[in-house]
């Protein structure tokens, strides 16, 4: 369909939305750090309007017929023009007001979350930062544009992970996020090339209506798999996903900003936004399914074993991407956006509760948080059992419905053994999910509660910081609740407002779902729930299968050592004596020839006078001798 | 036997024993004769091309009367730095003279 | 175009007139010093960004052109003219020779010759970049040259005399290809002038070409830290003090990339076309294994050094291209990575002035202690590493792409190049600025408001250039275009 | 007659200088400062008559002295070389007393034979003049005062140049006998004639080793370094300024009669060219002694000189012409510096120079240019010589020569930097009192920086001269 020029107020509304994040950037970083309260205000303001405008765009253009195109030229050099602008469509609008919501609630948590952080300022600077990127990346007009702002998304998560730098643990987790996701942009960047080189064009909603017919099906597939390998980055899925459950290290606000609407989200909303151009390669689409299969099972196992609390859901973010991507792969494009959604609300619950325990309690591991009486702090203690249950996809909440919808979407697959593969994975989440929840709930009070005299991250401040941060969990609640009943509408939206092609539905795979969370909630209550539970999961009496998962498959390890090993060790080392010896060696080895040849012509000065009249005279004849021979 | 080869081949002998004896002999008077012998041999030369083929007769005469001329000055000087050596090293064999090398 | 007043002559005279005034000041005197030579930069710098604005990008070509016949027998002219390709470079070394000369401020050895002969050396790359007669060229390349020998024997420090011999004869090696290189087209071209501009449109025999580039690439290619003939310029750079590595590695190294390009492209366009080959693949040797050695590298300034191999290696490849995009993303390069090692060098020297180290495993925790010098080195890190918005990426964007279209290969390996820079720049930051700072360097100073602004110009740079990259590239593509035309 | 008179003016005023300070030097106790200012005066006197003759054209004593530019141009040179030289011999240290009135007359009977011999176009008159230079500095060297090394050095440098004239004189037999004539003009006249008679051309080549030897080329350098070192500071100066001057044209004057036709002549003296260039950079670099290292770098640039020189073509010959020029001077600013700083004629050691930035940072602003300007770096006059240098053999195709000078350049760069080091960086063991610089000599700094500097920049004027002087000859 053929876009239409934005009008003066979408203008104005989607420059506001985009431009104010970067203005409060610059404005806190440079002029007003050395004053936190006037910095969180003017950061916070730069973060609310842009959510006022962002649903009023939604509101206005819910019924919208054409996307709204805008854009100008940032950068023109030999032939390659990269644009700046924005597409106005419901994916977009939708995105849009998931970002600017969750980052704005983000802000408002930290408000309490920070207090009495020296770095608050600059900690509100990198989320304006991050707000800026994350939006400008939805808005994107163009692929190139979409890259920029990836990058800069992947800068500021950096930044944010590695914001309390002074701690090893944490600087480096937020280098490993960024080389890590930088791997995977390698393929993306190769990726856009190649589009460039071969199509000319890279606007969004040319990829998407033309690529398909005007690239072979070689170079489609190739460069839809390219981009890919930067949403495997992105999204932490298989193999590169270990960064993400590092990630923990940053303030607990942040990784629920990386975890539901920003960060990983942005791989999920790059497959959905070039859906269309990835439906022109199945065999992308298949990869893109595989990839999202796998990680889902594997992170799933790795949040069974998990104690930290953070680390749980930090694994569940990666396996419920996982799930979106089985999603899109099986050509759901609605389920995978319907899922993100839903997921971007009760992920950030999930993670903003756990921060009030965290702050709270002073600690990460959930046993002792239930120890020290976590049940007593009323609204996170429900609100976490809403998510945790939304999660898990229990009826009437979001996370069922979505989880719904991708479940149908896979039981399109001529093949059945996805569907089994996602109904497993369901299980895994629900039992994982109740095991944290009943550990909560029912405490085994083996010693007196921890009191909170230890300060890990964050401490203990009055009620009113207990309050600002309780309002978000609660506005987000009532979101996940209600998102649910949200998802006709949605699809229509989505659909451009037209009648939905009748979905097949199955009612058996509604009941086969709800058993498969049943057993795995059940089994969660057999080990933790009950009176008299040991506590203990099944798989702590099977060593190896606990290890394996305890150590994350032991991808870790090999990454570790394959740097050591083969970068460190091997290239590093060997070009770095290559450049001592062989290329600098060689250079002062022919100066030091040059200095001897000169001493050993000086010795023909000999001193003696008949040696050198001698040198004369046999130079003048050899010169008459090469005369009388030529 | 008065053709302008001879001259010319006793000339260049001449000239290769003064050669020959500079570069033999160590003390300083026996080069400085060599050198005469191989000066005279330069005479020798200008007066045979003289003799035979000049076509104006005086020139190589000239030229025979500066060499000798000249030949007595430069022996006049080098046989005062020879003194002056002595003075110095109380030897007038150059072996000794060996200070400045490298 | 001619405007009546000679603005290049007054460029390059500036730093001439400084240079005099200083030799006649008494020696003790520095306060007047350091006045002159702050002056004349400025003066510099200032006329440098009114040619910048006033240049015509519509007319394009070469403009504020100054011609007068210098030897006639010889065919030697004065000529001065800028076009796309050397004008960034001009304004390029300008905001270094002000920023490096304010840097300078503090220092307190033999201040009247230090600053004497960065006069001098800036004159000669005034030269360099502004004369389009090759005679000159030359003359002001070895101008620019020969300083650096006292400047970093006399105020360097790590292994300083060493260094310093090893940088001179390097380079002045390399500018023993040049001068015969310069004759023998000289001849070639049977014109018998050194007006650049008449023997490139009159063109070069082909077999000449290729003996003529073959020269000039080597003899400018060291100066440009090509691959293998790069070990100079870490050990140079270690051993520099800040302005002079900052003036080095910032606008010297680009004097070698602007050689090979202003005189060897533009003299022997036939000639790059069949050494591209090569050059392209030194080029992407030099990208990857700079930043392989990098990442070995325990000081500060090493690591630097080594990121200059790798960056020049991507103006290297650039220029290999022989496109548009490439080259012009290579001089775009060339000047973001001169801002960028600027500012790098700029901060090193505070953190080594203060704490008297630069060995990454003595520092840490700077974040905490000297926040500004963290921040403005943190920025040239990530402006290294090709982070979007900070001027060096667009320059590395155009150069990848048009690397990869000209050798896909090569250019993978490039882009892969990007990923080590980014892991040996991040491991840096993580060692040097963050962790749990160091006690010994508690009390150490963080840069004075005075000292911070210097730095700040050349961020505000990077920045600038970074979110409006058309103020650069824009005029860059008018300077480059033709260029390419004659390879056709 | 008087026309003959103008043309003899710069040799005419040298006679009387010399007859001068002859007077001079009979009493037996003679003020040496009222010598040196009659020298001064006088010397200053010949510069203008060089001036005033410098553009006479004529022939005198039976077309065997020719008087052109080309002869007028060195007899310019080396009337200014002697005033610079008298210039800082104001106190004689190391030179014995008594001798010191002999070492102005001497100086000046040099000079004067020098002079002769640009100007001779006849064998013999060149060879008279050759030996009146030469016999004057073989009784130069030894005048110094002190250690009995420059005994030595005279000596030596006594026998390697009369064998060097004796080869000459036997080229110059071969000659006569070849064309019967000892005119140059004849000479040229009948080349076609003689020019592939081996007899003839060895004759040419040993008549030029004669003045090889006063250039100290390969193989005829072996006197240089030790006299160098073993005469006396200033009449190192002299030697290593003015002498040089008068081989470059006589070089010229006699390659010009083979007028390039010989390719064997020209393979010869490409061969003597490398290795003099070559052999003086590398021996040079390991050399402690200042005035030692300074030897063999001029061996080097014998070398460079000479690459001028065999390309026989005007340009080639204008910028060997230049090239004596430049070198003249850079090499008299060397030797100034070297002079002030051992201020009691002693030999100086490079690492005697530690802290000279300090004793006399004038000196030592002079000494570094110098220097660079020997090494060949813009935007002194040493570069442009060289530029011009190997732009004349470029244009005849030697591209490998120039490739060799330019190496050869670079590793020159090495030892002279050394110098620099010595002279900027180290710091001397024990501190010395820096060395007063009287304002005469302030002066003459300034001229020489000036001049090293604005010839460099601006070669046009200069260069348009010894072009014009160049057509004479050829």
């Amino acid at each position: 369909m053929t876009p239409v020029a934005p009008n003066g107020g979408e203008l104005s509304l989607a420059l506001l939305a985009m431009g104010l994040p970067l203005l409060s950037f610059f404005l806190v970083f440079f002029v007003t750090r050395p004053r936190v309260t006037l910095s969180c205000a003017v950061s916070l303001v730069c973060s609310g309007l842009p959510l006022l405008a962002a649903i009023w765009l939604l509101a206005g253009h819910w019924r919208m017929e054409a996307p709204i195109l805008w854009e100008l030229t940032w950068m023109r050099g030999g032939g390659v023009a990269v644009t700046f602008g924005f597409l106005l469509d419901p994916l977009s609008l939708l995105m849009l007001c998931i970002v600017t919501g969750v980052s704005f609630l983000v802000q408002v948590y930290s408000l309490g979350y920070m207090a009495g952080d020296p770095g608050k300022a600059k900690y509100y600077a990198f989320l304006s930062l991050f707000a800026w990127s994350m939006i400008s990346l939805v808005l994107a007009s163009g692929l190139m544009q979409l890259y920029i702002f990836w990058e800069l998304v992947g800068l500021s998560s950096y930044l944010l992970i590695g914001f309390w730098h002074h701690k090893f643990s944490a600087s480096q987790a937020g280098k490993k996020a960024f080389v890590m996701t930088r791997l995977g942009d390698l393929g993306f960047f190769l990726g856009i090339i190649v589009l460039l080189l071969n199509l000319g064009d890279l606007s969004i909603l040319g990829l998407n209506q033309q690529a398909a017919t005007r690239l072979t099906p070689g170079l489609l597939t190739a460069s839809a798999l390219l981009i890919f390998c930067g949403v495997v980055g992105k999204s932490a899925q298989f193999p590169l996903l270990t960064w993400l459950p590092d990630a923990m290290e940053g303030p607990t606000p942040v990784s629920a900003l990386l975890h539901s609407a920003t960060m990983v989200a942005a791989g999920v909303y790059l497959v959905s936004r070039l859906f269309p151009f990835f439906q022109g390669s199945p065999q992308a689409l298949g990869w893109v399914l595989v990839i999202g299969t796998v990680t889902m099972l594997l992170s799933s196992t790795m949040a069974m074993v998990a104690s930290d609390i953070k680390q749980v859901w930090a694994y569940s973010t990666v396996s419920q991407l996982g799930f979106m991507f089985m999603g899109l792969g099986a050509g759901g494009y609605f389920a995978g956006v319907y899922h993100l959604t839903t997921h971007a609300a009760f992920k950030a619950l999930l993670f903003l509760c756990s921060g009030v325990f965290i702050h709270h309690y002073a600690t990460n591991d959930f046993f002792v948080m239930a120890r020290s009486g976590a049940r007593s702090l009323k609204v996170p203690m429900l609100s976490l059992t809403v998510a945790g249950a939304a999660l898990s996809g229990v009826w009437p909440l979001a996370g069922f419905f979505s989880k719904e919808t991708v479940l149908s979407a896979l039981a399109e697959l001529p093949n059945p053994a996805w569907l089994w593969l996602g109904l497993l994975g369901a299980g895994l989440t629900a039992y994982y999910t109740f095991r944290l929840l009943f550990v909560m709930w029912r405490p085994r009070r083996t010693q007196p509660p921890a009191g909170h005299a230890e300060h890990g991250e964050g401490g203990h401040h009055g009620a009113a910081v207990y309050w600002v941060m309780a309002a978000p969990l609660l506005v987000l609640a009532v979101l996940t609740a209600l998102l649910g009943a949200a998802g006709p509408a949605l699809e229509s939206f989505l659909a451009w407002g037209r009648p939905l092609p009748p979905g097949a539905h199955h009612g058996w795979l509604v009941a086969a779902s709800v058993v498969v969370v049943a057993a795995g909630a059940g089994l969660a209550w057999l080990e933790f729930g009950r009176a008299g539970a040991a506590q203990q999961g099944f798989l702590s009496r099977i060593p190896g299968l606990w290890n394996l998962f305890a150590n994350r498959w032991y991808l870790d390890w090999l990454y570790r050592w394959l740097l050591d090993h083969v970068v460190y060790g091997l290239f590093s080392r060997l070009f770095t004596l290559n450049d001592r010896r062989v290329v600098d060696g060689g250079i002062d080895g022919f100066c030091r020839a040059t200095l001897g040849a000169g001493w050993l012509l000086s010795l023909l000065q000999s001193g003696l006078l008949q040696y050198n009249l001698f040198t004369m005279v046999l130079v003048m004849a050899l010169v008459g001798l090469y005369f009388l021979l030529v | 036997m008065n053709s302008l080869h001879t001259y010319l081949f006793i000339a260049l002998v001449l000239f290769c024993i003064g050669l020959f004896g500079l570069l033999k002999r160590r003390s300083l008077i026996g080069m400085l004769i060599s050198v005469e012998l191989m000066l005279n041999a330069v005479g020798l030369n200008f007066m045979a091309f003289n003799r035979f083929l000049a076509p104006d007769p005086a020139v190589g005469q000239v030229a025979v009367l500066f060499i000798m001329g000249i030949a007595a000055a430069e022996a006049a000087i080098a046989l005062s730095l020879i003194l002056a050596l002595f003075r110095k090293i109380r030897s007038i064999n150059v072996e000794q003279a060996r200070q400045l090398k490298g | 175009m001619n405007p009546g007043f000679p603005y290049l002559s007054a460029i390059l005279l500036a730093p001439a007139l400084g240079l005099l005034v200083i030799l006649l000041l008494p020696h003790d005197n520095r306060r007047a010093v350091r006045w002159v030579s702050l002056i004349s930069a400025g003066v510099c710098l200032i006329l440098s960004i009114y040619i910048y604005a006033a240049y015509d990008r519509a007319a394009a070509g070469l403009q504020f052109v100054e011609r007068a016949s210098w030897v006639p027998s010889l065919g030697i002219f004065y000529y001065l003219a800028v076009d796309g390709i050397n004008l960034p470079m001009v304004l390029l070394t300008s905001i270094v020779f002000f920023t490096g000369v304010w840097t300078m401020w503090d220092l307190q050895h033999r201040v009247k010759e230090f600053f004497a002969l960065m006069l001098l050396m800036v004159v000669g790359v005034y030269g360099v970049f502004l004369s389009l007669d090759l005679f000159f060229l030359f003359v002001w390349y070895d101008v620019s040259l020969f300083p650096m020998y006292p400047l970093i024997a006399i105020w360097g420090s790590t292994r300083k005399e060493y260094g310093a011999l090893k940088l001179t004869l390097y380079l002045l090696a390399g500018s023993a290809l040049v001068l015969p290189g310069i004759l023998y087209v000289y001849f070639q071209s049977g014109l018998f002038t050194f007006d650049l501009v008449q023997i490139a449109q009159a063109g070069l025999p082909v077999e000449a070409q290729y003996l003529g580039f073959f020269l000039f690439l080597f003899g400018f290619g060291v100066l440009a830290g090509l691959w293998p003939f790069h070990t100079w310029s870490p050990v140079g750079h270690v051993a520099a003090p800040t302005a002079v590595s900052m003036i080095h590695a910032g606008v010297l190294m680009k004097l070698g990339a602007y050689g090979v390009l202003r005189v060897g492209m533009f003299l022997c366009p036939q000639g790059l076309a069949d050494w591209s080959p090569l050059f392209a693949l030194l080029a992407t040797v030099g990208i990857v294994y700079g930043a392989f050695v990098g990442l070995a590298q325990t000081d500060l300034k090493y690591v630097i050094g080594y990121s200059s191999v790798s960056h020049m290696g991507l103006v290297s490849l650039g220029l290999a291209t022989m496109s548009v995009g490439g080259i012009s993303g290579a001089v775009f390069q060339m000047f973001a990575h001169g801002v960028m090692t600027a500012l790098f060098f700029s901060s090193v020297g505070h953190i080594y002035d203060r704490t008297h180290t630069k060995l990454i495993p003595d520092l840490g925790g700077m974040a905490k202690v000297m926040p500004r010098a963290s921040f403005f080195f943190i920025l040239a890190a990530l402006a290294g590493i090709g982070v979007p918005c900070l001027a060096s990426f667009w320059a590395e964007l155009l150069v990848f792409i048009a690397g990869y279209q000209a050798y896909p290969l090569l250019g993978v390996c490039a882009v892969l190049g990007l990923v080590i820079s980014a892991l040996f720049m991040l491991r840096v930051v993580q060692k040097t600025f963050y962790g749990e700072k160091n006690e010994r360097f508690a009390a150490a100073p963080d840069m004075t408001p005075a000292m911070a602004l210097p730095r700040a110009l050349l961020a505000g740079t990077i920045l600038l250039f970074g979110l409006l990259p058309r103020l650069a590239l824009d005029l860059i593509d008018t300077g480059v275009a033709p260029l390419v035309g004659m390879f056709k | 007659m008087a026309g003959d008179l103008m043309l003899f003016l710069p040799e005419a005023a040298c006679l009387l200088m010399a007859l001068t300070l002859f007077g001079l030097s009979l009493p037996k106790h003679q003020d040496q400062r009222r010598v040196h200012s009659w020298a001064m005066g006088l010397s200053l006197l010949m510069v203008a008559a060089g001036l005033a003759g410098l553009f006479q054209e004529g022939h005198l004593f039976f077309e065997a002295y020719r008087v052109d530019l080309f002869s007028q141009f060195f007899k310019l040179l080396l009337a200014v070389a002697l005033l610079l030289v008298l210039g800082i011999c104001r106190q004689l240290t190391g030179v014995e007393e008594r001798y010191q009135p002999e070492f102005f007359l001497f100086l000046t009977t040099c000079t004067l034979g020098m002079m002769l011999m640009v100007s001779a176009v006849e064998l013999m008159t060149l060879y008279v003049a050759l030996e009146l230079s030469s016999f004057s500095l073989y009784i130069l060297v030894p005048l110094r005062s002190g250690d009995n090394i420059d005994v030595e050095a005279g000596v030596k440098y006594l026998f390697i140049g009369i064998t060097a004239s004796c080869l000459m004189l036997f080229g110059m037999s071969y000659i006569f006998g070849a064309v019967h004539s000892t005119y140059l003009a004849r000479i040229a006249d009948t080349l076609p004639l003689w020019i592939h008679q081996p007899g003839a051309v060895i004759g040419l080549l040993l008549t030029l080793s004669g003045f090889f030897f006063k250039l100290a080329a390969f193989p005829f350098h072996f006197w240089a370094p030790d006299v160098y070192q073993g005469a006396a500071n200033q009449v190192t100066t002299y030697i290593a300024t003015a002498s040089k001057a008068a081989a470059v044209a006589l070089l010229i004057r006699l390659t010009a009669l083979s007028a390039g036709t010989s390719l064997y002549l020209l393979d010869v003296l490409m061969v003597l060219c490398v290795a003099s260039m070559t052999l003086g950079n590398l021996a040079a670099m390991v050399q402690s002694d200042l005035k030692r290292m300074l030897a063999y770098s001029s061996v080097a640039h014998a070398g460079y000189a000479l690459m001028g020189v065999l390309t026989m073509t005007r340009l080639g010959y204008s910028s060997a012409m230049f090239y004596t020029l430049a070198y003249m001077v850079m090499n008299f600013a060397a030797f100034m510096v070297v002079v002030k700083v051992a201020s009691q004629g002693q030999d100086l050691k490079i690492s005697d120079l530690a802290g000279l930035h300090r004793r006399a940072p004038l000196l030592a602003l002079t000494l570094m240019l110098a220097l660079f300007s020997l090494a060949g770096i813009p935007p002194t006059v040493g570069f442009t010589g060289k530029f011009l240098v190997f732009a004349a053999a470029m244009r005849d195709g030697h591209f490998w020569l120039v490739l060799v000078g330019m190496i050869n350049a670079t590793l020159s760069l090495y030892y002279y930097l050394m110098v620099i080091k010595a002279a900027y960086l180290t710091e001397p063991a024990e501190p010395q009192e820096s060395l007063a610089i009287t304002g005469p000599t302030r002066a003459l700094n300034y001229a020489l920086i000036a001049a090293m500097v604005a010839l460099g920049l601006f070669p046009r004027q200069v260069l348009e001269l010894t072009e014009k002087a160049v057509r004479n000859i050829f």
